[in-house]
């Protein structure tokens, strides 16, 4: 569902870029105007939508459990799985944010001749890490672009990146990694038939939309080149908010930065908005000591109770006969 | 808002990293480098002219270079370019530097500004000031 | 399954801080061996190759032993190996990624690693050396965690692994094969230049993989609940016996080509490795070990004796070590072209890395074990079989 | 026509050592085999070294020869024997022939150091073995070494039967006046290896192997191919020795011993 | 049950987990015998005060809704957006990528794709798309969002009750959704709409008017007690004499009311009896809160019970 209309999405994109730098000449537009609204779109949608969410209480205090609470101190608990302390979360958070620890879970139910059976899955995760990591390498090692001098730290990376000396100039692995991840969490999207009936536009634009970025920048390095100097002329005059978006650089170039301002555009209003939320989702950022703690409700509302003085009346000839102590004969 | 302060932070932190290279550069007024042909051989030159365009050697000499290596080193051709009767080594050290013999002008500085690092000049070697 | 190796006792955990610690330690001095260059190690000029590569050498013997477990249990249906086949085919991907790890720190330029793939060279026995050992790999990574998976799971193991399994028959014999190869086909280097070396190799590691593996099963016995039952390793201790005698012979007939026909060529290794070169106490005690472990293996009441069963093993794994992983490649580099010698003796850095080496192999192995153990365990199918 | 090479290298490579041990004869009658594996290249060109062991002057003669080599190729003096870098560099008689011991060797002979390097090969094992294809054989008969593709494994070291090879254990740079190099070469890096390259940056100019320039004569180069070259007219009139003949690899650089006049 | 309790063979082979061909939002909803529940009686709900308290069954064509049932369900959608952080987040966050999907044991048990908790969630998510979010507003489909229409409710109500409210798909996500919290606060929404099953509308009554969820009252609570007592003091020999509602106690104990009343609960009752009785604790029962568990499921009913609770304690 919805695979070609996002397809097709992407390839729109790439079109107006295209006919934007080579037939219309708009460099101004697709250089300096839409990268800034497309930052700070993103910048405060990311915000407002934090906000949004921050100004919704916490009524339950329900984290997910998955292992031992804590009761008495000589059982051992889980103190990741089910955190009774503030460290507890953190650590969990840590392992989450940066192993996504969850998806390590991760099983395949099957059927086998009537028996149902679990086993191991662990390609969503792997792909999951190589996808968003290599993304990291790849936004940090652009801070070549913004940064002048180049900070030696950035350097480093990207020597590190082209470790591998395959290729004029050096392939960089985070490049290829981020392309071959994508490209595996699609075919993911639809070789699997759970997956592939649960998704939607939504999901399938995004990868073809990073895919896009990818390819763009790969292509852009290794085969039609542009004019590295230009590029980074205009980065830095972005980042000095100058804005002056030399001629002459190669559309290719704007194809790719058009659709990273589309990401930052899309970033906000869609499930890319998982980065922001992963730290807010109640269920793993709340240590489990209701036991300990009492947490009332927020917004605590009145409510109509069954007292025990209704319920001596309902049953008061019945309790006095079972010899039940009343308040009221 | 509810857990306010900490959601707060966590998106002073979200900014301080979003608009990271907005700040760094405060005061770091970067010069953009040009690729400087000015030295004594070319100076004397009466037509500049190179194996080929400038537009296309800045965006493709490591190729050009690249090639020339596997044609020299390799299939033994060391047939040399002429460019309107000037002939060419193709050679990093005995083409290329014989007439830009200003490296950290003419590489260095495009490179770092770039945050390139070639490793040609781990084996190459240029001395300035040699022409 | 991976998880499995995240939950597991102090014992376990003490071990893997252990291996980690050799594989940083490893880890730094190969930073200053990329800094410095491979002038840091002991080799030179004269001997081009030296520990990394004997250790490389020695280990690929290690990983194709592993198909002396699954010939018997996959051809010959002797199910009593259903218990350890898995502890070869895991010991099998420990030691190929050691031996691919030597590789790798043995390069002068290990940036350029993949040119072995982007310029395919058929004619260089490297290039096959290379194509094998990531093969072999892939398939016991494939046909190990899929038998595995599918006994967790409680189903037949895939379809698509028979074929598999039995391609890694072949295969594993091809590892050694090969690597036998990369020596056995240089003029000019006489003490390899021999039609028996793959034989030997092939020798020596059925002898020395499956002692090995003869050890590691009594020491999980020991520390862990896995027991595969006295019967297996008997067996295992037959091959093992049977392996070392033809090793023993093949080498007793080098020395007779050698020193019988009198070719000063033949006979210079044989002479520098036991009688004037640094090696000399170490060859000998090789040699001393291979006879030793022969009284203890050969005669059944000490073969079943579990106790002199271990020494046995002990000394036939140290023996082979010091011959292949040592003896054999340095020896055949130390008499140089110019019919001179110029010793060899690992540097400092050199030995750190040849541990951190070793350290992330047994980390995988330790790793794949407790995986495979805590499988096991849950389906209550550690203990000795009844 | 390189690509037939390259198909017969593979071949070579896969069937094994030994085709043809005659080879070395039939250049020396100076017939063509009938077996295309051991034909001249048809480009007719097969470069080699005479090298007359008696017209070199003493120990400055040497000196002479090998410091221009390696100086014109930046090849380092580095002192600690097991990082030494050589492409050209003298031994006795006993270490450059082993496998023709003679104990009754005359004095002079036994004395006198014999100029080694790159034997170039027709059928170089570093060619063989090389897993990457940074060592190949081009169609003048020179075995290149290419620094650029080269991985460090050191297989070529291992297989080359004369120790022509030499491996970048250090930094080369940190053993050369860097102030005084030439200009026109570049050095090596760490971690590759290499060997004499036959001078093809001198060959392309027109000019002799610089050893052989700077030999006044001792060292004649020419083209085996060619009956009327001077390499082939002093072969054919003087009794040479080549290293290690009996192991098949046919070596580009021919010893004459005696002395031209008395062999003649 | 009168065709026999089928055996698990049976029950796994029917099951297939490949999805129909047609989407999602184009398979109506099947109401398939056994899958569901009886709509709650009027009575039931008329007890705890809940509106729209009528006779109704799911698997009739007329569900006999409030005219402005619409109105009501995304009023009430737009009051929890906003009084939930979780069901918002939840609402916004999910990346679709199918670890949760096959962790549900209805799921597992039925092969139903809107079984999934990722699907199952994503029946409300495409209603809080169609009626909450600028792009499903002005995409609509191609946002993911769908209009709230009749079937969509009964789609809505029908997966809504096949959820235990478990929480495994939760320990597999990673973010933490929770479906349990999804299903509750899409329960507390059918609630003003009347649509309870009745299999849960009658223990929440019974909690709340009796104490308890199997509607025990005090004599019986009392004389069940007494049973048990009779059968520790024949096998020990030693009677035990508990208190009911007693004021000063230091202890008010609670137990799931099965334990009163159902073997094997009774056992474990009894155990409970003898090991205070030997620890000599100040305790005693109360008929009034007389249920352990919590069948609330929805807020309201959850304050009432800590509000009696409290009053018991100061008793």
């Amino acid at each position: 569902m919805g695979i070609f209309f996002s397809f097709f999405m992407v390839i729109l994109l790439v079109l107006i870029a295209y006919f934007g730098i080579a037939a219309a000449g708009l460099h101004t537009l697709f250089g300096i105007i839409i990268p800034y609204a497309a930052f700070v779109t993103f910048c405060i949608g990311f915000l407002l939508k934090v906000i949004k969410w921050g100004r919704a209480p916490v009524p339950f205090h329900i984290p997910t459990t998955c292992g031992q609470q804590m009761t008495l101190p000589w059982i051992n608990y889980s103190k990741l799985d089910n955190p009774s302390s503030t460290s507890g979360v953190i650590g969990r958070m840590i392992l989450e944010v940066f192993c996504f620890r969850s998806l390590f879970r991760n099983l395949k139910t099957g059927l086998n001749n009537g028996n149902i059976s679990y086993a191991s899955d662990k390609w969503l995760w792997l792909a999951g890490l190589a996808f968003h990591y290599s993304f990291a390498v790849v936004l940090i090692r652009h801070l070549r672009f913004f940064l002048e001098p180049v900070p030696a730290l950035i350097n480093t990376i990207d020597s590190l990146d082209g470790f591998l000396q395959v290729g004029v100039p050096h392939f960089l692995l985070s490049g290829g990694v981020l392309l071959i991840a994508a490209l595996y969490l699609f075919f993911r999207r639809t070789s699997n038939p759970q997956v592939r009936y649960i998704s939607l536009p939504a999901d399938y634009f995004p990868l073809f939309l990073i895919a896009g970025i990818a390819l763009s920048g790969i292509i852009m390095r290794y085969i039609s080149k542009v004019d590295i100097i230009k590029v980074k002329q205009l980065t830095v005059s972005l980042a000095e908010l100058k804005g002056n978006a030399p001629e002459g650089i190669g559309t290719i170039f704007f194809i790719h930065l058009f659709l990273i301002c589309t990401l930052l555009v899309y970033f906000p209003f869609s499930k890319l908005m998982h980065m922001g939320g992963i730290f807010l989702s109640p269920t793993r950022n709340l240590p489990n000591d209701s036991r300990i703690k009492r947490h009332i409700n927020p917004w605590n509302p009145e409510v109509k109770v069954h007292t025990y003085e209704a319920y001596e009346n309902d049953f008061r000839e019945k309790m006095k006969g079972a010899g039940i102590p009343v308040e009221k004969e | 808002m509810y857990n306010g302060s900490k959601i707060i932070i966590g998106l002073i932190i979200f900014l301080a990293i979003a608009t990271f290279p907005f700040y760094s550069n405060i005061g770091k007024s970067a010069g953009v480098p040009m690729p400087d042909t000015n030295t004594p051989v070319i100076n004397g030159l009466d037509k500049k002219e190179c194996v080929a365009s400038a537009e296309y050697m800045k965006k493709e000499h490591m190729k050009v270079l690249d090639e020339w290596r596997d044609e020299v080193v390799r299939e033994g051709k060391r047939d040399v370019i002429n460019v309107g009767g000037r002939v060419f080594e193709k050679s990093l050290q005995n083409g290329c530097m014989q007439c830009h013999s200003n490296k950290s002008r003419f590489c260095d500085e495009c490179h770092s500004y770039a945050g390139v690092k070639p490793y040609c000049w781990d084996c190459h070697h240029f001395k300035e000031g040699r022409i | 399954m991976l998880d499995r190796a995240l939950k597991g006792s102090k014992t376990y955990w003490t071990l893997v801080i252990i291996l980690l610690g050799f594989i940083s330690a490893g880890s730094l001095a190969y930073l200053h061996q990329f800094k410095n260059g491979l002038g840091v190690t002991g080799m030179s000029r004269d001997v081009s190759w030296g520990f990394y590569i004997s250790q490389f050498t020695f280990l690929v013997g290690v990983a194709a032993s592993a198909v002396m477990l699954v010939i018997p249990y996959y051809l010959h249906n002797y199910k009593k190996f259903g218990r350890i086949v898995i502890l070869g085919e895991f010991l099998a991907i420990a030691s190929v990624t050691m031996c691919m790890t030597f590789i790798f720190v043995d390069m002068g330029q290990p940036m350029r690693i993949l040119n072995v793939i982007l310029h395919p060279t058929p004619n260089s026995i490297l290039f096959w050396d290379a194509m094998v050992l990531n093969g072999y790999l892939g398939l016991n990574l494939v046909i190990g965690w899929a038998t595995l998976h599918a006994e967790k799971k409680g189903t037949p193991p895939p379809a698509w692994s028979k074929p598999l399994i039995y391609l890694s028959i072949p295969w594993a014999v091809s590892i050694h094969t090969v690597t036998a190869f990369l020596y056995a086909g240089l003029p000019g280097r006489h003490f390899w230049l021999t039609a028996i070396m793959a034989a030997r190799f092939l020798a020596s590691a059925f002898a020395g993989g499956p002692a090995l593996l003869i050890i590691l099963a009594l020491v999980l016995r020991k520390y862990t609940k896995f027991d595969p039952g006295r019967e297996p390793i008997q067996s295992v201790a037959k091959i093992v016996a049977y392996a070392m005698v033809a090793n023993v012979f093949f080498i007793i007939l080098e020395l007779f080509t050698a020193f019988y026909s009198n070719i000063p060529g033949h006979m210079h290794a044989f002479e520098f490795l036991y009688a004037h070169g640094n090696l000399v106490p170490l060859m000998w005690a090789s040699s001393v070990l291979a006879v030793l472990s022969l009284i203890l293996i050969i005669p059944p009441k000490f073969r079943e004796n579990e106790s002199t069963l271990i020494l046995a093993c002990i000394s036939i794994f140290i023996s082979l070590w010091i011959d292949k992983g040592f003896g054999l490649v340095i020896g055949g580099f130390v008499p140089t072209p110019f019919n001179t010698i110029t010793e060899y003796w690992p540097t400092l850095p050199e030995t750190i890395i040849t541990l951190g080496v070793w350290a992330l192999g047994f980390l995988v192995l330790t790793i794949l074990y407790k995986v495979a153990i805590s499988v096991r365990e849950e389906l209550g199918t550690a203990g000795p079989p009844k | 026509m390189r690509i037939d090479r390259r198909k017969f290298l593979q071949i070579a490579g896969l069937s094994g050592i030994g085709l043809g041990l005659s080879a070395a004869d039939g250049l020396f009658k100076g017939k063509a085999l009938a077996s295309g594996a051991h034909s001249l290249p048809s480009s007719g060109t097969r470069l080699a070294f005479v090298i007359d062991v008696n017209k070199i002057e003493g120990e400055d003669g040497y000196r002479r020869i090998i410091e221009a080599c390696h100086k014109i190729h930046n090849v380092p003096n580095i002192p600690n024997t097991k990082h030494e870098v050589k492409w050209i560099w003298t031994d006795s008689y006993e270490h450059s022939f082993p496998d023709q011991p003679n104990e009754f060797l005359p004095e002079k002979i036994k004395e006198k150091p014999f100029l080694l390097l790159c034997n170039h090969c027709d059928k170089p094992p570093c060619v063989r073995v090389c897993p990457t294809k940074a060592t190949f054989k081009n169609p003048d008969g020179i075995v290149v070494q290419d620094p650029h593709r080269c991985i460090g494994c050191r297989f070529c070291m291992a297989a080359c039967p004369y120790g022509s090879r030499s491996f970048n254990w250090v930094d080369p740079r940190n053993y050369l006046d860097m102030k005084n190099i030439n200009p026109d070469f570049p050095t090596r890096t760490m971690g590759v290896v290499e060997k004499c390259t036959l001078c093809p940056e001198r060959l392309a100019r027109g000019l002799e192997p610089a050893c052989a320039e700077a030999s006044n004569g001792a060292i004649v180069f020419g083209n085996l191919a060619d009956p009327e070259s001077e390499v082939r007219k002093i072969l054919n009139t003087h009794y040479t020795l080549r290293r290690k003949p009996e192991i098949g690899t046919q070596p580009s650089i021919f010893y004459v011993i005696g002395g031209g006049e008395n062999a003649g | 049950m009168a065709k026999g309790t089928p055996k698990p063979e049976e029950l796994t082979s029917s099951i297939d987990y490949n999805p129909p061909a047609t989407g999602w939002r184009e398979t109506p909803v099947d109401f398939k015998e056994g899958t569901f529940c009886h709509g709650a009686r009027p009575s039931y709900l008329q007890d705890v005060g809940f509106p729209n308290a009528r006779e109704w069954a799911p698997a009739d064509s007329d569900w006999k809704l409030p005219e402005n049932w619409k109105e009501i369900f995304l009023e009430a959608m737009g009051e929890r957006l906003k009084k939930y952080r979780s069901f918002q987040l939840f609402m916004d966050i999910c990346v679709r990528c199918g670890a949760c999907a096959d962790k549900c044991h209805f799921f597992i048990g039925t092969g139903d794709p809107k079984n999934m908790p990722v699907l199952r969630a994503e029946l409300i998510r495409s209603v809080y798309r169609k009626y909450f979010t600028t792009a499903g507003k002005l995409l609509g489909k191609n946002a993911g969002a769908r209009e709230l229409t009749l079937d969509v409710l009964k789609e809505l109500w029908y997966y809504y009750y096949q959820c235990t409210e478990c929480r495994r798909c939760s320990v597999f996500c990673p973010y933490g959704i929770d479906q349990a919290e999804i299903t509750m606060i899409v329960r507390e929404i059918f609630n003003l709409l009347g649509l309870n099953t009745d299999w849960i509308a009658g223990p929440v009554s019974n909690c709340y008017k009796k104490g308890n969820h199997l509607g025990l009252e005090p004599h019986t609570i009392t004389s069940n007690i007494e049973y048990l007592l009779d059968d520790i003091e024949e096998i020990t020999g030693i009677r035990i004499e508990p208190t009911f509602n007693r004021k000063g106690a230091e202890i008010l104990f609670v137990t799931p009311s099965g334990d009163l009343f159902g073997d094997p609960g009774t056992y474990t009752a009894m155990g409970y009896l003898m090991l205070f009785h030997e620890l000599g604790l100040d305790y005693t029962w109360s008929t009034y809160a007389s249920e352990g568990g919590n069948f609330g499921f929805f807020t309201s009913m959850d304050m009432a019970k800590r509000l009696n609770y409290k009053k018991t304690r100061q008793a």
